[in-house]
Formats: C-alpha cells, structure tokens, sequence
C-alpha cells in the first residue's frame, strides 16, 4: 500500500510525470483572467476569492484523469485489481496521492498569486485554510469520476463534466467562507460545511470508486 | 595560417578548453563589480527625494530586468544557431541559459513587487511592463518544461528551439496587446540616450556597475551551466558504451 | 549601515531575497557541476583503466 | 455473476463455463480440470474467445452461467498488455509489484528472464520484446500459483521462448503451480490443448443481459 | 485530404469522440464563476466578456490534445506522414477540424451563456464576432502546441504551460473588442489586430507545426 | 541526415547503412539488394534493431551513416501498433485510407484478409488477431510496391498467418512488389533471410548525437 503511494509519488515526479503542473495551469489561469476582465484593482480585488477557488478546482480538475488512466492503459490496474490489497485501499491511495501532489501545492501557492489578483491581506489565511480543508474533497471526488471514466480513451472532457457538478457545494463554501472572512462576517457555517463535506467524501467515496473500477474491469 | 572560424570554438572539447581558462576570470570580475556596485549603491548613495531609500533598489531591479530579456535573446540566437548549423553546443547554451534567465525574471518580479508596495501603495499592478513580465515567465516556465519532458536530448533541442522561435514573436505581440490593453505606471527607459530624463549621476555610475556584475555573472553562469550539459552528455554517451 | 528611513523593511527585503535566489542559483549551478564532473571521471577512470 | 474461488489445493476446475463479451456469449460449455503441476494450452483461431475466457477465469469478469473452482488468492492475470510503467526503471517496475504482494525481488528473476543487462534502463527505452520480457518476469516476482497468460510469447525471439517456457516447465510446473496459456505459438510445453473452436456458443446460447428483451 | 477532415469530424460526432464536450466545459465554467463570485448582477454582467472569453479559451485548450495524441498511440501518424500529402496540409486540416468541432460551437453559444452572466445586451453580438475571429487563431495556436508534444505521454498539462502564453494576445484583443464596444468605444483597433493575428498565424504557423511533426517523428 | 529516395525501378538498395535509436547506433555495415518480385526476413533477437532498420527504411528516421535507395513515394510501413481507429467501423478504416492514397477499397481484400464478416463491426470490438487482419488489410488498400512491416503476424492464428504469406507470395510480389519483414516466425515464403545479429554496432560505431562529446 505504502509501495502504490510511493510509486505513484515517483511517476508524479519523474520527467513528464506531472507535479508541478497543476499549480502552473493555477497560475496561468490567474494570469489570464485580469487580461479577459481588465486591470481594475477594484473589480479583481472583488472577484479575487472566487477567481481563486475556480481556478484550484480546476487545476486540481485537469490532473484527474491521469488517475487511472494511465494504469488502466498498461494495463497495471487490471493487475492491481487482483493483487492481494483491497480495491478500495488503491482508490484512497490515488485520492492521496493526488492530493499530495496537487491539492497541498495549490493551497501553498494560492497566496502569492492571490497579490496578483489584489486579495484582500486580510483574505490570505482564508485562502490557504479553506483550500487545505477543501482539496481532499476535491480529490476523492476526482478519483470517483476518474474511476467512473477510465474505460473511456481521452475520457478527459468526460470526466470534467460529470465531476464538475460534483464539485459545486466544495467550491461554494470554500469561495463563501474566503468571502465572508474579508468581509468579517461570521465564517463558522461554511467552514463547518466545507470539513463536513470533505470527512463525508472521504470517508464514503472510496467505496464508490472501488465499486465503479470493478464494474470497469468486468 | 589557417584562418579560424568562430564556429571552431563551439566543438564541445575546443569548448571546454577555453572556457576553463575563462570561467574563473568570468565569476571574479562578475563578483568584484556586483561588491562595488551594490556597496557603492547600498552604502554611498543618497536617498532620492520622492523615493527615499527605496531607489537603492534600482541597482537589483534595473540590471536583473535587463538580464532576464537578454538572456531571452541569446536564446533564440542560440536556437537559431542550432537550426541552422546544428551545433551541439550552442543548443545546450541555450538550455543552461534557460535558468538563469528565469531566475532574473523572478529577481525582477520580486523587487519590482516589493518596491511597488510603497511607491505605488500595492505589491502587483497590470502594468504593461510589469504584465509583459509576467508573460516572459511563463515563456520560461514553458521551454524549461519541454527541455525537461524529452529524453531525446538532440530532439529536444529542435522542438525547444522552434518554441523559442515561435514564442518570441507572441512575446513581442503580447507586448503590443498589453501596452494597448493597459496604461501603465511604471517609470520610461531611464538609460536612453535622453540625458535630461536620465537619472542623476549619483545614481547612475554604481548602476552601471552593477549591470556589469549581473552581465558577467549571467555569462559565468551560462558557461558554467552549459560545461555541465556538456558533460552530462559525455557522461551519457560513456554509460551506453558500458552498457553495450 | 546607512538610514534607511521609514523604507527599512523594503529595501532589505529586496536586497535580502534577490541576493539569496542569486546564491541559490549559483550553488545549485556549482553543485551540479561538481556532482557531473565527479561522475563523469568516475566514468573516464572505468573507460581507461 | 461473479463466481467464487474457494480455497483448495491448487486445482482448477470449469463445469459448464459460458463466457460472453459485448454482450454476446462467446464459448458455452466448457467444462475441464486443471490439476496442480500441469498446465493447460488454450487454441483456437482469432476472436474464439480466449481473451475472454481468460478474463472471466482470472475474475475480471463474470461468467454467463456454469461455474469455476480456483484457489482462492492464487490467480495472477498477464494481458496482452505488459503493465509496465515507461517511466520508471526496469528494477523499479519489478520492486513495486513485489511490494504490492509482500515479497521481495528474487534474485533468480534477472537471469531467468534475460533481464539482468536491462536492470538500470528506463522502462520506455525498451524495445518491444525486451519490454514482454519485463512483463513476464513480474510473475516470477509475485510467485502465484495459478497463472492466466494471454499470448505470453508475442514479440519474443526463439531464445527468449524458450527461456520462458523453461521457466514455466522447470520453476513453476515443478513446484505445483497451474499454468493456463493462451497462444498461437508451439511452447514446447508437456500440457494439454483445448481446441476451443469446437465449443463457440451457437445461437440461442448468445444472449446475456438482452435475453430480457427477447 | 478531404478524407483527412471528414475523418476527423465522424471520429470527433462518434461517441466519446469530445464533440460537444468542448462547449459543456465552457457551459460549466461559466456556471461555476458566479458560485465563486457571488450572484451580484452588476459585478457579474461586468466581468461577463472576459470570464466568456476566458472559459472559450480553456474549453479550446482542452481539446488541443485530442489533435495529434490519438493518431499518435495508434500508429495512424507515421502512416500519415508517409502518405502522398504534405504534412503542412495535415496541419491545416487538423486545425480546421478542431475549429469546426470547437471554436465554431462556442461562438454560437456564447450568448446564450452570456445570459447567465448577465451580459449587456449589447455585446452580445460583438461576443459572437470576436469569438468567430479569435477561435481560428487559437486552433491555429493549439495545433502548433500540440505538435510539440505529440510525443510525450498525457503531455495535456505541459501542453496547456506553452500554449497559454502563446492565447494571451489573441485573448487581451478579443476582451477588450467587446468591452470597448459595450462601452460604444471604438472597437475597429482591437477587431483589426484580432484579424491580423488570425490571418498571420494561419498563414505561418502550419509549417511551423509540420516540422515539428517531422521532428517528432523521427 | 534524411536519406533521399531516388524515383527509379522498384529495387530496394542499402550501402553500408547504420541506424540509431535513442541515440546509440545500434546496427552498422549493412548492405543489401532487394530485387522487384522479392522479399527479404529480418530476423534477430530482442532488441537487435529489427524496428529501427525498419523505420529509417520508411523515411520515420534519418540513417547515422551509409545510403539507401528506394522507389521514391513506394513506401509504406506496418508498425506494431495498428493504426486502426476504434471508434471507426472496419469499412471506415479502410476507405479512410483508400481516400488518402486516392484509391477505392479493392473488393477482394475482404476475403484476402478474412475480414468480410467484420466489414460493419466498430473496429473497437475486435479481438486482438482481428484487429490485426485489419490493420493488414490497409497494405492492400494503399497498393504501395515496397512494404515494411514489423512483426505483421502478430496475434495472428495460424490460418490467417498463412492467409496473410499467400496474400504476399501470390499478390505483392508476383506483382513485382518488395517487402522487408521483420518476423520470430515462420512466415512459409520463398525469401532471402538477413540475420542481423553479426552487423550489432561495436563500441567504436556507436555513438550518433552524442559523437561531438567523445
Ligand atoms: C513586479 C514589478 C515590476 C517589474 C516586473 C518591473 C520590471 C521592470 C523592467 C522590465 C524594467 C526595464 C528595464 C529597462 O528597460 O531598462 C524596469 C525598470 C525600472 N523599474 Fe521596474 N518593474 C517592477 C516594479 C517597479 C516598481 C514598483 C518601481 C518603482 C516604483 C520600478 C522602478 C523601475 C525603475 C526606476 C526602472 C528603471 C527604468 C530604466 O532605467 O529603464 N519598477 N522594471
Ligand atoms: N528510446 C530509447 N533509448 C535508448 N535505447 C533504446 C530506445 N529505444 C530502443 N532502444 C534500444 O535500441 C535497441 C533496438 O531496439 P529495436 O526496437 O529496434 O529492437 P527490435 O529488434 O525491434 O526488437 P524486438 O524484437 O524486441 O521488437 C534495443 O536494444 C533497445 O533497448
Ligand atoms: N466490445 C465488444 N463488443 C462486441 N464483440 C466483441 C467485443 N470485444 C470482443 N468482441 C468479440 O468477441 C469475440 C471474442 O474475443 P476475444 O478477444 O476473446 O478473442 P480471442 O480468442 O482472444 O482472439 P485473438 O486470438 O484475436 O486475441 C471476438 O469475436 C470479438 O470480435
Ligand atoms: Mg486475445
Ligand atoms: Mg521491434
């Protein structure tokens, strides 16, 4: 189990491995939407936590589907699935995994380029807890998706588009919780909301997913 | 007497010869004028009277800015070099400059961030040049990425070389769009030729040597990184010939 | 050290951060250097010898 | 459907198999016994149903009806696909499937497969037969009793071939273990053959999850 | 070559072939920016051209690696370079055809989804006029990316990294046309250099990404 | 270094040609003549260097150093993989291909490849040998006289494998074609063998890219 974490860590690291990625399309996406909305500090100062929020589920979107796609062509996960460690242990492996090297990186970077975007300072912390308390969720969701969609060749727009509804109530407390916290109102519901959803998903999903690659692999 | 083409100093061996007779020489001057002008800049200038202390900051920001584009350009001129004659060198040049020149660029994003904080009352504007920088990161951050994506080094030297040459046309497109997109405020050229604009001598002599510094550290450093390359792929061809 | 004024934290920051990315570059560059010049004798030795 | 593999001695044995793929029955009827230390040729021309036969003995898929016997935990699967991770090194690919299964990487693997020169490469820089022998040598890593090979030998030289069918024969065979091999290539193998052309489900045997809608 | 498009649209309307996938990723973008942002009309309907054009650009980048990376795995691209067409006209058809199942449907729906934004009524048609001129230069764009990393393995993200800085000014123009035109500023600048970009880079970029292919090959 | 194919008869002929992968030549000093109306095997152990002598013969890569000529716009190569679009039906594949070297679809490669039966199948659902028997089937779409093909009879059973040898023998090269097979089988045609073990490049040949820094 520590040895799929480990090699998983390995390939997201090695050359063309992809970590690292995923911030950059954080980044780039934060880079081209004052050019779409215009420079006005006011307005990108409004729009900065949401832009934020959007920008990290994305971000963590687009490296989904390397999940288990890239198993299931090599034909490792059909091995995996009957080798001796529980299905559904693989699946909270790949959500870790992910989340390793997608979710915690986002959540660090989200600050410096919150500056470019005119975050409130105030806004900074929320940022980075909110994201650290909603990536997880993002994952295991991802991994869900990922699994549902891996006998699918370039299932990747797929994918997006059944996991991005999937994704609203995370994004909504997350984007809500920065908001009010500048704004100074009460921020205890929707953090609350935002754990509850991601202990949910944690704890839950994994045994979805773990249904779903069976069906796959029938 | 045979006449010999500059090209004779880009074989790899000619190469390593020259430049380990260079490189110390390159690393000390670079270290003598970076120590004169940042000291001299640092400890002996005035504050100027609308920035105050803050325009010691132009000695980092001025000559980094200025390397980051540079090293950018001898990139493509390396590339082309690569394309056209196809030597080896001159296409691990521009990899090891590829580093340093982001490392400049990030140099000039972080001192122009943390200068604009009390000049301009915020840490990041879209200003044209400060935007056009950001833009010349991110062209960086692309071409390292796909140095470092292909194992094929000779293959990878081609493909970058075309990105370079494919991205510095959008670089300078991206500058027109930017200028028309936004108007910006941040300061004209202070080194043109226009002496009245030009900044105050005082500030200006321990400026140019710190230009010096950073010109020579980027070329020590370019040298340094491409014997590196160079080495790397003899160590290379060395192990496939254990191999066999 | 000269006075810095109400800009203290600025301009040391600046000269702070650049000059460590400077130095980070530089070590990296030379510890890579010597790491692939050692390897690289290690290699020529076997060849030869 | 899925049928279960009780613990037993390492046998293996099909009563009245029915297996389907693309929701068509592909082979009705099969019925055999594999006992341990023998292995079993599987025949038939392209699109009989061995890959799918396979697929359901391995438990990657369930059977249409009749059921199968197998000891439990001892089934090991090796596609046409090799599993092999183009990224990592040959030595990585091998040491993470003996992690997945608790072992270590037997010493014996390097030379039984003809991989010990490759033990530093990159998997991707393989060529396509070095690469199969890859494949092959993570079933003598994970040391499972009961193997399902599907075409093992394609892209292999004659050594290579021979090399493994050696290992089957002299390693896995003689400790008891059950081979079940599809291929169209003669392994030099003492096993039984089943031709399974005669078995190919006729019409009315041909409908699974529509025999609803008929 | 005909044969080379038609292909490619009947393998891109087939199932899981992405047609449409493109235009419900911009629909779930732009669904997503308000959850982030907040529903206030009036910074919505303000940042409306640019989040249009944004999502636009990232549901066309997207699909970019759909262009090569499927003829690629399966040998199809080696055939296609051996065959009696240049690889220039493979470019261009290739491009073409990401055009049509791409840039086309989301210039058609952009107003509809600028609804959502609350988009001034007025820019709706500059929306569509921008997007019908811009999208051809990011298909032109994306191929020549997708060339470059045709040969490495889920280069999506990688790809992602150097097409973007490549969309800025065709992105900077296209905004900033429909802005300009809500505000009933002049809009012929922004429109002229958006042409320009297009013409110039679907007249020089296909023998760019033709001797990439070549290289790629080899 | 991309080798010129001079328009001439269809005679395939190599002068001391060494190829490369990955930046190590593998094989060197080969020289051979392949008459109109003939065809020449490959053969060689793993790794030899069977697809890369292929590809660069097929222009996909340049030679390091010799020549060879070709009949220029005559080439066409199989690879391992198929090349075949799953989502596609057999008669799709195939007419995609006719359209693109301006041909039709001639009537009897469906039976010279016992494909007739899949002609509307989604090419997606074939079994492995199937798809293979399509993939073969574009050789005799495209008409092309000088074929290139690695390991063509892959997954193949043996009725389609001698299906495919007559295809060749009574077709191709009775119609004055040339084909270089790289193959561990045996393939029942009357060829000149090249076995390509003796040209493996030694030390002093072996360096391409890297040749600057040595
Ligand atoms: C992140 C922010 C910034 C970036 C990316 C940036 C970038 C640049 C660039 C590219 C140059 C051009 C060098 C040349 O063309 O000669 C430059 C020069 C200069 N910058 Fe900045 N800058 C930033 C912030 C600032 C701030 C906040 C100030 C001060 C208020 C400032 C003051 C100057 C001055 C005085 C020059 C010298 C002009 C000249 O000599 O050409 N910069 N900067
Ligand atoms: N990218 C690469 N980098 C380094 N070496 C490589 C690379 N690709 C292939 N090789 C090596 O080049 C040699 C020739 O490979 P090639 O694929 O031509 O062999 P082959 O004769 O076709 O073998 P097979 O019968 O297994 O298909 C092999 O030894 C292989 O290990
Ligand atoms: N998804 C599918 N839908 C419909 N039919 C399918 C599908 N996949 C496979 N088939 C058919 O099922 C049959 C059995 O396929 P299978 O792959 O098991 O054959 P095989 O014996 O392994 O053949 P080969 O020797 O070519 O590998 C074939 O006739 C094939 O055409
Ligand atoms: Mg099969
Ligand atoms: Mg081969």
């Amino acid at each position: 189990m520590i040895a799929l974490l480990h090699r998983d860590l390995l390939l997201a690291t090695r050359a063309g491995g992809g970590f690292g990625l995923g911030l950059v399309f954080f980044l780039i996406v934060v880079v081209l939407v004052p050019f779409g909305v215009g420079p006005e500090t006011a307005i990108l100062s409004r729009i900065a936590p949401g832009i934020l929020w959007v920008a990290a589920l994305l971000a963590a979107l687009l490296s989904l589907d390397r999940i288990f796609a890239l198993d299931h062509e090599d034909g490792s996960l059909s091995l995996l699935a009957t080798a001796p460690i529980p299905l559904e242990a693989v699946a909270v492996i790949k959500a870790a995994a992910h989340w390793l090297t997608t979710g915690v990186p986002l959540a660090i970077a989200a600050p410096v380029l919150g500056v470019l975007l005119h975050l409130d300072p105030s806004a900074f912390g929320f940022v980075v807890v909110t994201l650290l308390l909603g990536t997880p969720a993002l994952s295991v969701i991802g991994t869900f998706g990922a699994a549902l969609t891996v006998g699918i060749r370039r299932g990747g727009l797929l994918l997006s588009l059944i996991v991005l509804p999937l994704y609203v109530p995370t994004l909504i407390f997350g984007a809500e919780a920065v908001r009010r916290g500048v704004d100074g109102q009460d921020t205890a519901t929707p953090l609350l909301m935002l754990g509850g959803i991601t202990a949910g998903a944690v704890a839950l999903l994994p045994f979805a997913t773990a249904a779903v690659l069976r069906m796959n692999l029938r | 007497m045979t006449i010999m083409s500059m090209w004779e100093y880009a074989n790899p061996k000619r190469f390593m010869g020259w430049t380990g007779h260079v490189l110390p020489w390159a690393f000390g001057g670079a270290a003598v004028c970076l120590t004169v002008g940042l000291i001299w800049g640092f400890f002996f200038t005035p504050d100027e009277m609308r920035q105050g202390s803050t325009v010691k900051i132009i000695y980092l920001h001025v000559p980094a800015a200025l390397m980051a584009i540079n090293a950018w350009i001898m990139m493509l001129v390396a590339s082309l070099i690569w394309l056209v004659r196809r030597h080896h060198v001159s296409a691990l040049a521009a990899k090891a400059a590829a580093p340093v020149g982001v490392t400049m660029t990030l140099i000039a994003l972080a001192t122009g961030a943390i200068w604009g904080q009390p000049m301009w009352g915020t840490y990041w504007a879209w200003d044209p040049r400060l935007t056009s920088f950001m833009i010349l990161f991110l062209f960086y951050l692309g071409y390292m990425a796909l140095w470092a994506a292909i194992d094929d080094p000779d293959m990878a030297a081609d493909l970058t070389s075309v990105l370079c040459m494919v991205g510095s046309v959008f670089a300078l497109m991206s500058r027109y769009a930017v200028n028309f997109w936004n108007q910006g405020l941040h300061q004209g050229a202070s080194l043109s030729l226009d002496k009245e604009k030009n900044v105050a001598d005082v500030f200006y002599q321990p400026l140019l040597f710190a230009i010096a510094g950073f010109v020579l550290l980027f070329f020590a450093l370019v040298l340094l990184r491409t014997r590196t390359e160079i080495r790397t792929r003899r160590l290379r061809a060395l192990i496939r010939r254990e191999g066999q | 050290m000269p006075d810095l004024g109400k800009y203290v934290t600025e301009v040391l920051l600046a000269y702070g951060v650049s000059i460590a990315i400077l130095a980070t570059l530089v070590a990296m560059s030379w510890r890579q250097s010597r790491r692939v010049r050692r390897d690289l004798e290690a290699a020529e030795a076997r060849k030869n010898g | 459907m899925r049928q279960p593999c009780y613990r037993s001695s390492p046998v293996l044995s099909v009563q009245n198999l029915a297996v389907a793929r693309g929701g068509a029955t592909v082979l009705a009827g099969l019925s055999f016994d594999v006992p341990a230390g023998e292995a079993l040729i599987l025949r038939g021309p392209n699109g009989v149903g061995k890959t799918t036969l396979l697929r359901t003995l391995a438990g990657l898929q369930g059977a249409v009806s009749g059921h199968f016997e197998c000891p439990a935990d001892e089934g090991a699967y090796a596609s046409h696909a090799d599993a092999v991770k183009s990224a990592l090194t040959v030595e990585e690919n091998l040491q993470f499937w003996a992690d997945i299964y608790g072992n270590a990487v037997p010493d014996m693997v390097w030379d039984q497969f003809d991989i010990r020169d490759l033990q530093t490469r990159i998997a991707g820089t393989l060529s396509a037969g070095q690469k199969r022998r890859l494949g092959l040598a993570r079933l003598g890593v994970i040391k499972r009793k009961v193997l399902f090979l599907d075409e093992p030998t394609v892209s292999l030289d004659g050594f290579s071939v021979r090399l493994f069918a050696d290992y089957l024969r002299d390693q896995h065979l003689a400790q008891g273990g059950i081979a079940i091999i599809a291929t169209h290539v003669d392994l030099d193998l003492a096993a039984t053959t089943l031709e399974l052309e005669p078995f190919t489900a006729t019409d009315h045997q041909t409908d699974t999850g529509d025999e609803a809608f008929l």
